[in-house]
Formats: structure tokens, C-alpha cells, sequence
């Protein structure tokens, strides 16, 4: 008979608080390069232990090194470090500008920008992105015109979402990328349907997921993975673990499973890990997802693992709840620094090249905001009509929308 | 013309749709081999093979979430939840997705989808085989809510909804599926083949989303029902004797209130029965309506008869079920007030 | 007295609560060792220990469905949802478990849960942070909904919802964290410091359930307002000149409706505002109860002031929220009419 | 450059529809004994591979083999079979009950009774099951009357649950059985909940979580397991794998995984999956569990693989998407035959004693079933009150409802 032990509940805390020293000796780094590359059409069983590795291409001294190097041109590296810049400068002002009193909200990518910059290779025209707040650079990457996002932060009269939806929550059919939700984890399973949408009909697009560490507790993500599994949905699902949900460490989410990409092992998805900061490797792993999906060969989860530099939006101060020097403790380094290096050592840039691009960048970057905000700003210029808050509710608008606009007027 | 069940009559609007448009796809719990627990999806999938009619697993969330999607590629999922009591774990994706896609990307993305479900009592299904939760989706700006209550409409409106490019919410009362049911339940149910609205065209029809149908004229008072309540409150009609106008609404949202509103101008008085417990019952919105646009015409107040605001009990059912004894009542009064 | 704003009220409450009963426990994202996104959970991990105060995983049906569990065993789970916009992932638990365990058990098992959300716009928080859910509770029988308007309210009603034997939906109108807000966008708010009702007693005291207050006393016409429109009700009663009585329901389940009837009585005339849509909304209730208790002394068709039928925008914030402006024309509207 | 294949949906069927020979050759079974018995502090990473395995105790020849055997003494397993036969004999007269009329609906266990029967033996007094509609072994083997459970499903004046309730919903809480939801799956999360409670109060008691195999697709078992790895509750998470979901083949739920049992490796949980059909085997796993869970070690995942006899629910004909012989060709066989036969082979039970004892029961159910008709059925005789539907919506009856049972007049 069991003995008695009074019981106890475990409440998972983070090594360090404020204040404290910042230590991420317990996560353990594989060596870039060390991780194998198995062909797409493995089995997934036979690579149950990349759920609970990193694979890396990059490493230290800024050499692409091991088996999933190799999966890009000088050309596009080089293109890759520029969207990643772009990225944070794109950030930075908006950030400004939410302090400005431009707009209401903004949320940043610092310390992510290689996630979504580099998975957006990976894809083809017509393929559909289901994405989180925290994926511009799939937008950047696909050279959505940066003025239209502005409009859409601004919610000024050129949004292309006529000022109804929160800043930064996009959508471009044209471009992939899906109508963000500001409800966590529920596109996850949409993405799903939208992959057996295309494998019903036997094209050939593909979908991808993405959702966020914390968010992964969600049911949505549950649903995801069962339906993905059942129909071998032609998606690629993405966990983006920057270790943190707004305050909430990932070792509440993640509880005593080792790893979120270990989630997909009871699906029996292939499943892989990877250095999220490192753009290389970040896109040959998608390469290899996106190529399975694209041969019918059915969904593969992935966890990026990076770290939120910043606060969780513009609302967070993250100095509450974790130490202020945490993330340059951070092992995995910075994605822009580790590209710009790899690039350096391959004698394709220079410090100097560096210091003009990202003068060239801001200078871009600014004349769009000049550009955008002629439109507007949240509080002042043009502004989207309170006509456009009664369309669109639905296609045709009925009778008692159409009495309610009459009474407010417009 | 040939006469359906309203189960036959469901089904073969899906089949005209699916027969019309490939993008057209069915699915659920049951629905695929099986043909669904109520037989409403039966050979569809012998016919339109089994990518185009499935099997779903047990994830109501699931269902819609990938609805959702499949639509957002452009397909036109119709999607099967098995009760009405069983959505609410896809409530999120109904209210915070699907009804929002079209607006909140402007039109980027759309969500053509239609979520039909068996709704109602009657039937000795308890809490969990009974409900009717309609008043929870017609306060959600972007969903179309649907109710028929009889063969013929059913295939109208599906095949509408269907085509509708926005997501609809399509109810069907369960215990209407074999026979108008009027909650005499002692009484045994005339078939549909016995009835005129189980007359139902074989090809390709539409009734139209957001029109009501006045179901008996009358001039005395104005009865507001849907679903299985319009047989109710007709045999309450007819045993009070009361000269009622009945309009079966058929769409709650939108609402064919200019129909409602001429009636009651007529008549002045109005009582409006559900199935779904009373308070936040749609009728509130109906009473509130009316109160509104008729303020001056009402002879009496308007009466409301519905469910008890109470779980849906299972061995009492014929106390909860708002049957023609109830509403007979609440016309006496009204016509006495 | 101690002044408080509702936040600090609201954290005093569950402070009392918890130090009165180790058998209350407080958990939600973000609540535990930062305190909550509005910081109304600060200290009581600190104080109480993190097994009573802590972190939950994303996952508010995970968050409802173990308090469920946990007040099946016997203790008193207050849960935060983060925003009230995010509660539908949970709402199969709510409605489905929580709401009916008392009675489908014949009380062998009980529900004594409180579900906190911050709730309703005006912070342009867009679609996702502005919503008012609260028709989407009062329909379902065996919830209680509660809606404070002040620090003094919240403190007392928080109190009494925690030691409430049923569950109770806490619908935080986050818009009043820090001041009576009347819609007045444009003017800086008052603080709570500078007003009566942020006058909150320090130790235990409760605020009954199901009991209104009248914030104004009025002969001329009637609003029925909770939350944030109680200010923006008594500003346009104010800037119309008009002699309103202000009923602030706090409880919207049960529903104080003596105190309703009484004052259509005296006034005859009634406005019913809130910030959820229109449709079905619960106004839509109130007013269908107002008219059938009220029908002989109404003299006017009773208003509702509402938010749009649309979700809820971003931009256009002030032109969706039911501001003074326009609940002032509804007042004058129902005087002359 | 992948290539362009035409996407296609993978919808799964089973191997074999009406009309079809039954056949279960896919279906590894391992030897009895075959199984390692870990100990129950065991690091869950150690034993991965008992998630795809079956542990069994009762070999063909009716022996009781391996490191699982021997939790039970001879008086126990008596008494487990006399559970096992007093369930049936049961469900056999509330089926016909219901085919009489006297209630709406049932639903039976034929195939399916060792799994509760065996596990509530493993439990101890104030421990709390959140059980489906498939667990009546729990009250059957915890000695809750069976003339309540027939009062139940007769709705009938003496119903504890006033006829509030559908048929075979039962609520107990002195027999440690949680009211039954007829929602699927969302009980799963308030068993992790009262655990997590019993946790919080340094108690004793631990909780049993029930879900069905098509049920475990519901976003509650997400949820469930979440909760239960990030708090280490003391919780058993039970998976009834009957293979069937009403007309949906589990393959439908359990999608590319393998088994159901190893959706319980993502979130680091020790899995166990168990031959559903030997009483010892059921008993034993369950005993390893509970211990578990009672030494504060955390939960444990366990599949029971069984097979559904039976149609789903009186309302089912399964004739209709399953070959009628499928269950009898089903390997691993029938619970009660097989714990009779272990008996008999032990030299404690015969073949007339089993007869005999068969008579017994039906007459102890027989007259439970007189005694409980003395207060009606469903359309006969005493019923509850109109007046009990208005009460115990909550603690104190609200006004609203007052006038609603005033109106109603009763
Ligand atoms: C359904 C839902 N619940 C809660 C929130 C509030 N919320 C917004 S972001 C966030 C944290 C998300 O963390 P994670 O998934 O790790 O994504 P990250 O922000 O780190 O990219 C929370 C709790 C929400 N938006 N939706
Ligand atoms: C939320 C919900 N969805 C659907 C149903 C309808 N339903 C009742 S039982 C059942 C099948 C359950 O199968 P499984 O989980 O394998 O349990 P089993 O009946 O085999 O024991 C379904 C779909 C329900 N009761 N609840
Ligand atoms: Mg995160
Ligand atoms: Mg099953």
C-alpha cells in the first residue's frame, strides 16, 4: 500500500528574478552542425531525439558548418541580413512612434527577426502564412510595402484595414499572410483546414501555422496537431519559444514535457528544434518542412528557439518580472550580429558596408513614415471614416446596420 | 413534386450544393460513412467521395477552426456539429474568428461557412441533447442565424446559406425532422408526407436569408415564433380560438422586422414564443423590437413564453417544453389585457 | 476611510478573502509573481505563497476547468481571464459545467467559482481588449453576473461573489480602474482618490448580490446602466437638464427588478444603455421586462443605447462607444416622444 | 527546389466495413509478462516505450505471468469477477428497460467492465473519479447501491438526482464519483483541478480522470495534460480505448500517433498502456499509478485497450459501419471469461459455481429492479416533482425563478 505522504503542488518558477544574476547554464547548446539531416521522407519515428536537440549552422566563429548548411546564395544571405535590419529598424521607429502618441499599441521582434525573415524563403507565391503578432518579417520578406503597414499602425485613412483592426495585426491575401487574430493559438487550426483546403482541391500551396511558447497551452494548438495528423495536412507548424508569455516564463507552459517541439512526438509528427537566431539554420529547417508539405508527405512541427529581447508590447515592462540583463545572457547571441559575422568572415560585408546599411535602412524606413503619415496618425490627419465601422461586417449590409449608421449619422 | 422529411429535404441541399459547386465539403463527427447520427449527410459520401464528405474527430473547436480555414482558401465548408449543446467548444472560433474575418481584414479574407446543428427538446435529451442556443449567436455581429421549421424551407435556406458569403449559424429543430410537432406529445406526429411544406422541389432552390413567413393571418394578435414553436403556436391558435397571426421568422439575423412590425401595427398585441430558457432569450430582443416600433399601436404588453430559466431537465420535460397549454395561457392574457 | 482606486479595491477584496478563508485561491496569466496585466493581484503571491496565488499556462479553458475542479473539492477559486474578450476558449466549461453542476448533480457537487474579467472599451484596445460580453451569461441559468461601477461596489460585490456558494461572472469594467469615466474622451479623468465611492473600508464587507443602487434620484425618466455607462448616463442627464433617475444594477443576475418597476412606475419613461452591441445585448432583456411590468405607466417606447452591431473598431473607438452625445439624444428623444 | 506533386487528403479508414472478414493481424500484441514493471519513481524519460506497448497479466492459458502479476489475493479477484458479472447482468436489464420503454436512453459496458472495475478497486475512500458515462464499474465495484443507479435511470421519484439528469449520469460524492457531464472530454481538466486542490491543502486524496478514445481529440485532454505536467498533479488520466467513437474508428482520433497513449510523452508524463480486458492487468497498472500520484510522484497517463461489444447507446445500430463478428474477433478477448478462466485455472472458481453464481446475481438485480419500479419510471408510476426542476439551480432560489415556478404553478 502507498504510503501517505501529505501531497504538495508544484508551482514551476523561473532560476532567476529580478535582481538576480541571469543563468542559462541549464540550456543545453548541441554544437552547430552537429545535428544530422535526415532525408524528408524519413520516418518520423527515426527522429524522435530533434525534438529535444538544436539544430545550429552557424556557430561561434561565424562559419556555416554541418549538414544543414548550405541552403542559400551569397545573394540571398546578404538579402536576409537586410530584411532582418530592416526588421528592427521598421521597430524602433514604430516603437517611437507609439510613444509619440501615434498609435495606441506596438509590439517589436527584437532578438526574433531571423524566424519569420528566414522562413519566408522558404516559401512559394500562393503559399498562406497563419501568423502571430510577432511575424512582420514575413511581410518585410515578402516586400509588402512597409508605407502599408504604417497606414495600418497608424490607422490613418490609407489603412488598408480602414482603422478597424489593432496595430500590427495585418492581413494580405496577396502576400500570404492571413488576417491576424489578436485571440492566441486560434490560427493555428486554421491553418490546418486551409492545408487540407489545398490537398482537397490537389494543388500544390501550402500552409504554415505559427504560435507563440506560451500560447501552445491553448486548445487550438491541441486541434492543430490532431487534425494535422488524421488528414497529414500539407502545413508546416511553428512554436515560436522566446522563452517568454508577457511575465510568464516558458516553464509554465512547457511543464515537464523538455521541450515544446516534444509536443509533436504523440502525433507522431516530425518534429525539429532549431536555433531560432540563426538565420541559416532557420531556413534550412523550414526549406526541409516546407519541401515535406509540398511532396504530400504530411505536417512537421517546428520550435524556434529564441528569446524576446524586448518587452512583450509597448503595455510590458519587463524589468517587473526577469533580470534587465537576461538577454544578453541569452547563449544563442543576436540573429542580425550573426548573420552580419558570417557574412564578414565570408568576405561578402564589411563593419563599413554595415554602418551605411543601416543608414540606408533608416533612411528608408523614415522616408515611409514621412509618407505614411501624410495620411495620418491614430490622433490627427486623415483618418479612416466612421462609414467604413458599419462595412464589411458582412458582404451585403443589412437592414439593421443600415438603420444604425442612419441614426449616428454618417 | 416529391415529398421529404426534413432530414431528406436537409440532405439533399447539400447535394444539390455539392452537385453544383466542388468547393461545397461536408463534415463532422459521424458524418462521413456513417452519414451522421441523424442521417442528414447518408450517401453524400458514396457520391462526392470521402475528401469532399469526412469524418471528423471529437473537437467541435476542430471542426470550425479548420472550416475556418478551408474557407479562407475558398472553399464553402458546410460543417456538421453532432447537438447544439455540444458548440460551445468552437464558441471562440465562431465569435472571435469567424464572425470578424470579413471586417477585421476588410475583406482581405472571407468566411463563407455554415455550421448546421440539431437544436431543440422534445425528444427526452436532457441537458445535453436539447438545448437551443440561438440568442448566443444572434448578439454576434458578423453571423447569420438561421431556424426552418419545415422540409421545404430547410432546403431553401440551406442552399442559401450555403451560398451566402458569410458564415452562417443553420439550427434545425430536431424533433421537426420526421413531422411537424405541435407539443401535444401524448398525440402521435403526422408525417411530413402528410404535410404541404413536406412538398419539396428535387433541383436546385433557394428560400432567401432574412425573410420571415406568415404562417396563419389573423388579425386579433401577432404570435413571433420559429422553429418547432410555429406548430405550437398554431394548435395554441386554434385551441384558444384566437384569430392569430403567426409569422415563422426563419432568419433571426438579420431580422425581417418589417414584416413583424406590420403585423403588430395591425393587430396590437404580440406574444413571442421560444424554445431557449426566457431571460437573454431571443425574444427579449423580439419584445424589445417590438416595444420599439410599435410602442403606440401595443394594446397590451408583449408576452413572452419560453423555456424556464432552468438546465433542461430530463424527466421533466413536458413541464419545461413550452407547449400549446402555455402559450394558449399567455394569448388569454394578452388578448384580455 | 482608506481611498482606493478599483484596482487596489478589487486587490483588497481578494485580500480579505483570502485571509479570512486559506481556502480561497487566486490563479490566471500573468497573476501570480507580476501581479496581473492591471496589477490587481500585486502582492497576494507574496503574501499568501504560491500555492494559493499563482501563474496558470495560456489556456483559459485549462484555468476554468480546473477551478471547476478544485471547487468541487471544497475550495474557493477566484480565476482571473485576462481580458473578458478571451473568455470563449473557457466558455464549454462555463456553461456547460460550472453553471449546471449543482443542479444536474442535485447538489452533491458544487460550483463555487468567480471568474474576473476586465471588461468593455474606451482604452482603444480594439477588438480583442474592448468587448462586454455580459448577455452572453445571463442567458444561461445557474451563472450570476456582476458588474461593478466603483472601488466601494467592487470591493463589497467581490467579496460577496467569492463567498458566493455559486458561480459568478466578474465583469471588471476596466475603463474605471482609475476613474468614474463618463465618455468625456477628450477631459482628463478624475481619479477614484477624488471621489466618494472611492472611499473603501479597509477590512470585510460585503455588497449583496442582486441588489441595485440608484446613483440619482429623478422624476422624469429612468436609466438602466451599469459599469462605465453610469457615468456616461448621469453626464447626460447632467447636460440635457434632464431630472433622470440613474439605477445602477451592479447585478445583473438576478436582476434587482423591484427596484426597476418602481421607478418606471414613478417616471414612465425609460433608457436602457450599455456598451455591448445592440442586438440581443441585455438590454434587450431589460427592456423586454420593463415593457411587460411597466406597460400601463410607459409613456414613451422604451430606448436602448448601445454599441454598434459591428465588431468592435480600433479608430473609430469614439464613434462606436455609446457616449454621452448620444445617450442624451436618446433621453431627449424619449421626453418628447 | 521541391517538386510540384498534386497535394491529396489523407482521410482514414478502417481496415474493414460491414461485409467485411474482421481482422486485427495489425494489432501487435505482446506476450503476457512481456512487459517491465518500472518502479513507480521511475524518470518517465526511461520508459517511453511502455506508451507503445501492452502490459498484460493473463496469459492464454489463463495464468497470471510477469513482474504485474500478484496485486490481487484470491478473495479480491472473486470479488473483481462478481463486479464484472453483476455490471453486465445490469446493463443486460436496463437495456431491455429501456427497449420497454421505462426509460429514454442507456448506455452499456459488454466488453469494457474490467477496466472500471478493476481501477476503483485501486483507489481508497476520498479519492474523487470524474468519470464518462461508460464507468457505472466504479459505483458497481465501490458498493453504491444499485437501486439508486436504477432510480437514476428511471428519472422516478426516488432518483437522487430528481430526474434532472439523463439516464446513467450518476453524481455520488461519498463513492468518489463526480457528476457525469454528457459533454465530452470536459471533465478530464476538473479532475487535474481537484487534484491540484487536494495538492494545494497538503491532503491525501488523489483524482481519476476518465476520457474516451474519440473524446481525447477535445481540446479538455490538452488542457488536462498541460495543467497536470506544469503542476505535477496528483492525478491517474485514464484513456478508454474501446476502438470505437459512436461509427468513427479510433484511427480517426488517434490520427499518425501510434496510440493514444503517446500523447502523454509530450508533456513528460509517465505513459502506460494496458490490456483493458485482464482485470489483473487493469488492476495492477492502476495500483502503480494511484501510488504514483498519492506519493506527490505526479500524474500518469494510462490507455486501456478494450473493445466496445456493444452498440454505442440504445439509440446506435453499429451493424450499420462495423462487421457484426468484429468483437468476437477481437484478440484479446472477453474480461469476464478471461478472469473466470484465471480462477478456474487457480482451482478457485468452476464452471458450476459460475453458473450458479451468474443465477445469484440476476436475482439481486431483478430485485433491485422490482424495488426501484415501486417508485416508478421514466413515464410510469411516482415521478420527481415538477417543483425540482426549479430548485437547485442555485444555492437560494432567485426572484426570477420564484415567479417562474409561480407561473408555472407548481
Ligand atoms: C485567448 C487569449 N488569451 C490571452 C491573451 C493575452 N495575451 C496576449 S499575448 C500573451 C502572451 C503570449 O505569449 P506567447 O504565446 O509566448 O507569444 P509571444 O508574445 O511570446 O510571442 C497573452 C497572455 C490573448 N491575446 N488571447
Ligand atoms: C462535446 C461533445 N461532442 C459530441 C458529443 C456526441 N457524442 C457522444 S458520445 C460520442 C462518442 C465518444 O466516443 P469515445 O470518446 O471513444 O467514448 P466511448 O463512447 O467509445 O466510450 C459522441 C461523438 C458529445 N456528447 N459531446
Ligand atoms: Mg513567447
Ligand atoms: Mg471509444
Amino acid at each position: 500500500m502507498a504510503s501517505k505522504t501529505r501531497l504538495s503542488l508544484h508551482v514551476p518558477e523561473p532560476e532567476v528574478r529580478p535582481g538576480d544574476q541571469p543563468d542559462f547554464s541549464d540550456v543545453v547548446i548541441p554544437k552547430a552542425g552537429s545535428v544530422d539531416r535526415p532525408p524528408v521522407d524519413v520516418d518520423p519515428r527515426e527522429i524522435r531525439d530533434l525534438a529535444y536537440s538544436i539544430i545550429r549552422v552557424l556557430n561561434r566563429q561565424g562559419e556555416a558548418v554541418g549538414p544543414w548548411a548550405g541552403t542559400l546564395t551569397d545573394e540571398e544571405l546578404a538579402q536576409g541580413l537586410r530584411h532582418m535590419m530592416l526588421l528592427r529598424a521598421f521597430d524602433a521607429r514604430m516603437q517611437t512612434a507609439q510613444r509619440q502618441g501615434k498609435t495606441s499599441f506596438y509590439m517589436q521582434h527584437m532578438g526574433e527577426e531571423a524566424v519569420s525573415c528566414a522562413f519566408r524563403k522558404a516559401l512559394e507565391p500562393g503559399d498562406m502564412n497563419f501568423p502571430t503578432y510577432r511575424q512582420a518579417g514575413l511581410l518585410i520578406a515578402g516586400d509588402y510595402p512597409m508605407v502599408d503597414m504604417m497606414n495600418q499602425i497608424y490607422s490613418n485613412e490609407s489603412d488598408p484595414l480602414k482603422g478597424r483592426q489593432l496595430p500590427v495585426l495585418y492581413a494580405s491575401k496577396e502576400h500570404g499572410f492571413f488576417s491576424v487574430s489578436g485571440n492566441l493559438g486560434t490560427q493555428f487550426v486554421q491553418a490546418v483546414g486551409w492545408a487540407m483546403a489545398s490537398a482537397i482541391k490537389n494543388d500544390t500551396k501550402i500552409a504554415a501555422g505559427w504560435i507563440g511558447d506560451g500560447s501552445t497551452a491553448e486548445s487550438d494548438f491541441h486541434a492543430a496537431l490532431v487534425f494535422a495528423s488524421t488528414y497529414r495536412a500539407p502545413v508546416v507548424l511553428n512554436i515560436v519559444n522566446n522563452q517568454w508569455a508577457i511575465s510568464t516564463f516558458q516553464g509554465i507552459a512547457r511543464g515537464g514535457s523538455g521541450t515544446f517541439a516534444a509536443r509533436g512526438l504523440g502525433f507522431g509528427l516530425p518534429t525539429l528544434r532549431v536555433d531560432g537566431n540563426d538565420y541559416l539554420a532557420v531556413h534550412a529547417v523550414a526549406k526541409w518542412a516546407v519541401e515535406r508539405a509540398r511532396r504530400n508527405l504530411g505536417p512537421t512541427l517546428v520550435e524556434y528557439v529564441t528569446y524576446r529581447v524586448g518587452a512583450h508590447s509597448t503595455s510590458d515592462d519587463p524589468s517587473a518580472y526577469r533580470p534587465k540583463e537576461e538577454s544578453e545572457a541569452w547563449p544563442l547571441g543576436d540573429p542580425v550580429i550573426r548573420l552580419k559575422n558570417h557574412l564578414i568572415r565570408r568576405g561578402l560585408w564589411t563593419d563599413e558596408r554595415h554602418k551605411q546599411a543601416e543608414a540606408e535602412i533608416l533612411d528608408s524606413v523614415i522616408s515611409a513614415q514621412k509618407e505614411a503619415e501624410k495620411h495620418g496618425t491614430l490622433h490627427s490627419g486623415g483618418r479612416p471614416s466612421p462609414r467604413d465601422m458599419f462595412e464589411g461586417v458582412y458582404e451585403t449590409m443589412p437592414p439593421h446596420l443600415r438603420r444604425q449608421r442612419q441614426k449616428a449619422g454618417v | 413534386m416529391p415529398r421529404m422529411t426534413m432530414i431528406e429535404a436537409i440532405r439533399s441541399a447539400m447535394d444539390v450544393a455539392m452537385g453544383r459547386d466542388d468547393n461545397v465539403v461536408v463534415f463532422g463527427e459521424d458524418v462521413g460513412y456513417f452519414g451522421g447520427v441523424f442521417r442528414c449527410t447518408q450517401g453524400l459520401q458514396q457520391k462526392y467521395g470521402h475528401t469532399r464528405c469526412f469524418d471528423t474527430p471529437i473537437s467541435e473547436l476542430g471542426i470550425i477552426g479548420t472550416a475556418i480555414g478551408m474557407a479562407a482558401y475558398g472553399l464553402r465548408p458546410c460543417a456538421e456539429v453532432q447537438f447544439a449543446d455540444y458548440v460551445y467548444p468552437a464558441y471562440d472560433q465562431i465569435v472571435s474568428e469567424a464572425a470578424r474575418i470579413r471586417y477585421r481584414s476588410n475583406g482581405e479574407f472571407t468566411c463563407p461557412i455554415v455550421i448546421r446543428m440539431p437544436t431543440g427538446g422534445g425528444i427526452f435529451g436532457g441537458q445535453t441533447h436539447s438545448q437551443s442556443p440561438e440568442a448566443l449567436f444572434t448578439h454576434v455581429s458578423g453571423l447569420k442565424v438561421v431556424v426552418p421549421s419545415n422540409p421545404r424551407d430547410a432546403k431553401g435556406l440551406l442552399i442559401a446559406a450555403i451560398e451566402d458569403p458569410d458564415p452562417v449559424i443553420f439550427l434545425e429543430p430536431k424533433r421537426l425532422y420526421n413531422g411537424p410537432f405541435d407539443g401535444h406529445h401524448e398525440r402521435p406526429v403526422t408525417p411530413w408526407s402528410k404535410h404541404e411544406l413536406g412538398e419539396v422541389a428535387d433541383g436546385h432552390f433557394t428560400v432567401p436569408l432574412g425573410k420571415a413567413a406568415v404562417r396563419r393571418e389573423g388579425a386579433a394578435l401577432t404570435i413571433l415564433a420559429y422553429g418547432t414553436m410555429v406548430y405550437v403556436a398554431q394548435t395554441a391558435a386554434e385551441e384558444m380560438g384566437i384569430d392569430a397571426e403567426i409569422i415563422d421568422l426563419r432568419t433571426l439575423l438579420p431580422l425581417d422586422l418589417d414584416t413583424i412590425v406590420a403585423s403588430v401595427k395591425k393587430t396590437g398585441r404580440c406574444v413571442v414564443v421560444h424554445e431557449a430558457t426566457l431571460t437573454s432569450g431571443y425574444g427579449a430582443e423580439l419584445a424589445a423590437l417590438v416595444q420599439e416600433h410599435c410602442f403606440y399601436h401595443l394594446e397590451a404588453p408583449i408576452a413572452r413564453v419560453a423555456g424556464w430559466d432552468t438546465p433542461y431537465p430530463h424527466a421533466q420535460e413536458w413541464d419545461y417544453f413550452p407547449g400549446p397549454h402555455r402559450v394558449g395561457e399567455a394569448l388569454i392574457e394578452t388578448m384580455e389585457a
